[in-house]
């Protein structure tokens, strides 16, 4: 039994840190790609598939641990319908918001600043392939 | 285990971090709405973690929140300047 | 008191930071969004301070209504470019900051130590208070003459908001596709996510307010897909929105017929009376809340 | 340090931040951002004292829970006043 959960353990915490790498990938793509269109593609598919990794993680430890960290098992049917809810959440709302983001958009009333300032002193090339793996392997 | 959940909700508050400096610089509103909205997806894997990490199964549904009411403030701010 | 772990001062640091940020950004729209980011840290640090009922409220509340409605406000003209304020006022502002800090930091540091006597009187009284999640029993029975006063805040911020409406509702913006299709799975999604918190709220983190919340931001969402019904001003909205002061002062008024004073309840039916008004405050601070999203949403259309 | 004493202090510095950009900025907007920034202040020095017993208390978390709802339908009244102010003037007015 404790052997179950150790291996469970081990499996949770190789699940949350690849759901950190790529919430920290969606981040970087915020932060250092060009114009918005690549910004929403490195949000809405690196973003969420950390989510989905962290839950995973989440879901995998309260299978083990039924909860808590210290709980026995048992009561983990409804953390992890709710876990996988947040995450379905998470999947209907970025594609709405991606699509409603990237439409093209009329010049905002009285947009005070220019959409033109680029920020980001690095070039775009260089950052663009990292977030880009993500994406492209969360469409199975 | 508890020492993994802390060290993934500090490196997920650094990301929400990160995204203030998106949201604060910009240059469009679109721009920080999109920080915005990756703001409620990290958000909510912070608040699902430290559910777990606290043992407050209410910090699950405060992730559900977070995540269908980001869902809400965008189509908020979108209406009107989207084309059809 | 335990020492402060690197996860605590982490979301200290952030908590300070997106909060100076939030005052600091010379332009409306980056505060607001730096806002934003506020009211998701909150949550956080909500959490992390053993208020699950908060966290909740922040997320819905905070972030969410307050968030839609500061950010729609981006999307009105844009402000005449307004005086900055001059050095001496920057100059006298940041000393009297100084010395407020300073002030504040002494009067909390004397602060005893000890905890408080209230949340063992809470234990004991619990027992027929009519909820067993110890929040709810302190807003709905303990202390409901504060409830019964923050749903009147909130009917007079509905009515004040809509009187500030001039023009009547014209035919909506043109709803994109996709946005309709959202509604058509948010709305329903929200009112229960809503009707779970009201429910749950009795016996654990949840209740009216984070309910009310959820409603509101299904109003919203329903007025935003251009719902006929969520746009309304008219005399069904305005009797919702008082409607959770009214339930309140007829449970005041019953209990002060039945001889037990004003909102004291009998243990019998404290649990039902309790769940009762919590529905109706729910509905009524949704309705409330949508109320001044849409009065903000008219004015925003007034012709120029 | 404590952890109590840590968030107090940011409770106060949160509170005063606000107040103080409450007072200096002319943007109406960014007056009520800054009034929410304070009263975010207000709840955690309130949250923190709550956290002192075993027990959180829970008076203190449900007026900081009043608070929050309060805070979000004023600030939906005072931007209703914002845009009151800022439009352009009625042909009716006198």
């Amino acid at each position: 039994m404790t052997a179950v959960v150790a291996v469970a353990d081990v499996l949770a915490v190789l699940l949350l840190a690849a759901g950190c790498f790529f919430v920290v990938a969606g981040t970087l793509g915020l932060l250092r790609f060009a114009d918005l269109p690549t910004r929403l593609h490195g949000v809405a598919k690196a973003d969420n598939l950390g989510l989905g990794f962290i839950t995973a993680g989440l879901v995998v430890h309260a299978l083990a641990h039924g909860g808590g960290i210290a709980g026995g098992g048992g009561g983990a049917g409804g953390i992890v319908a709710k876990l996988v809810l947040v995450w379905l959440f998470a999947l209907l709302g970025t594609a709405a918001n991606s699509h409603l983001l990237a439409a093209p958009a009329r010049p905002e009333p009285g947009a005070e600043e220019k959409p033109e300032r680029e920020p980001g002193p690095g070039p775009g090339p260089e950052t663009t392939p990292e977030p880009e793996a993500p994406a492209t392997r969360e469409a199975p | 285990m508890e020492i993994a959940l802390h060290a993934v909700a500090t490196v997920l508050l650094l990301c929400v971090l990160a995204g203030l400096w998106r949201a604060a610089r910009g240059p469009s509103t679109r721009d920080r709405v999109t920080a915005f909205a990756l703001l409620g997806t990290t958000g909510a894997a912070l608040l699902v973690v430290l559910a777990t990490l606290t043992q407050t199964a209410a910090l699950r549904d405060a992730a559900l929140v977070l995540v269908a009411l980001a869902t809400v403030v965008v189509v908020v701010v979108t209406r009107g300047t989207a084309e059809r | 008191m335990s020492p402060a772990s690197v996860l605590d001062v982490v979301l200290a640091a952030a908590v300070l930071a997106v909060a100076l940020v939030a005052v600091l950004l010379p332009s409306r729209r980056g505060a607001v969004s730096a806002f934003l980011v506020l009211g998701v840290v909150l949550a956080v640090l909500w959490a992390r301070l053993d208020a699950p009922d908060i966290a909740l409220a922040e997320a819905a509340l905070g972030s969410g209504v307050a968030g839609a409605l500061l950010m729609d406000t981006l999307t009105a003209d844009p402000a005449r470019p307004g005086r900055r304020a001059g050095r001496t006022a920057v100059v006298v502002g940041l000393l009297a900051g100084a010395v407020a800090l300073a002030a504040l930091t002494v009067v909390v540091r004397a602060v005893p130590d000890e905890p408080s006597l209230l949340p063992a009187a809470v234990a004991e009284e619990i027992h027929g208070a009519g909820a067993d999640h110890a929040v709810t029993a302190v807003l709905l029975n303990f202390r409901s003459l504060d409830t019964l006063l923050e749903a009147a805040v909130l009917v007079f911020a509905a009515a004040g908001a809509g009187a500030l409406v001039r023009t009547p509702v014209r035919a909506p913006d043109p709803v994109p596709a996709p946005v309709t299709a959202l509604a058509r799975v948010l709305l329903p999604a929200l009112v229960l996510l809503g009707t779970w918190l009201l429910l749950a709220g009795t016996s654990r983190p949840g209740g009216a307010f984070q309910a009310g919340a959820m409603f509101a931001g299904a109003l919203v969402v329903a007025f935003v897909a251009g719902a006929r019904f969520a746009a309304s001003q008219g005399t069904a909205a305005r009797a919702w929105t008082v409607a959770g002061v009214l339930a309140f002062v007829a449970l005041a008024a019953g209990t002060a017929m039945l001889g037990q004073g004003w909102l004291v309840l009998d243990p019998r039916w404290a649990g039902a009376a309790v769940l009762t008004v919590e529905t109706v405050l729910a509905v009524s601070i949704g309705v409330g809340l949508a109320q001044v999203f849409v009065a903000n949403s008219e004015a925003r259309r007034v012709p120029s | 340090m404590t952890r109590l004493e840590l968030l107090l202090a940011l409770g106060c510095a949160v509170l005063v931040v606000g107040l103080v950009a409450h007072l200096l900025a002319r943007d109406l907007v960014r007056r009520v951002v800054a009034l929410n920034v304070a009263s975010a202040g207000v709840m955690i020095v309130l949250l923190v004292l709550a956290t002192r017993g075993t027990e959180p208390d829970p008076v203190a978390q449900a007026l900081v829970l009043t608070g929050i709802v309060i805070m979000a339908a004023i600030t939906g009244l005072a931007l209703a006043l914002v845009r009151r102010v800022e439009a352009p003037e009625d042909e009716e007015a006198p």
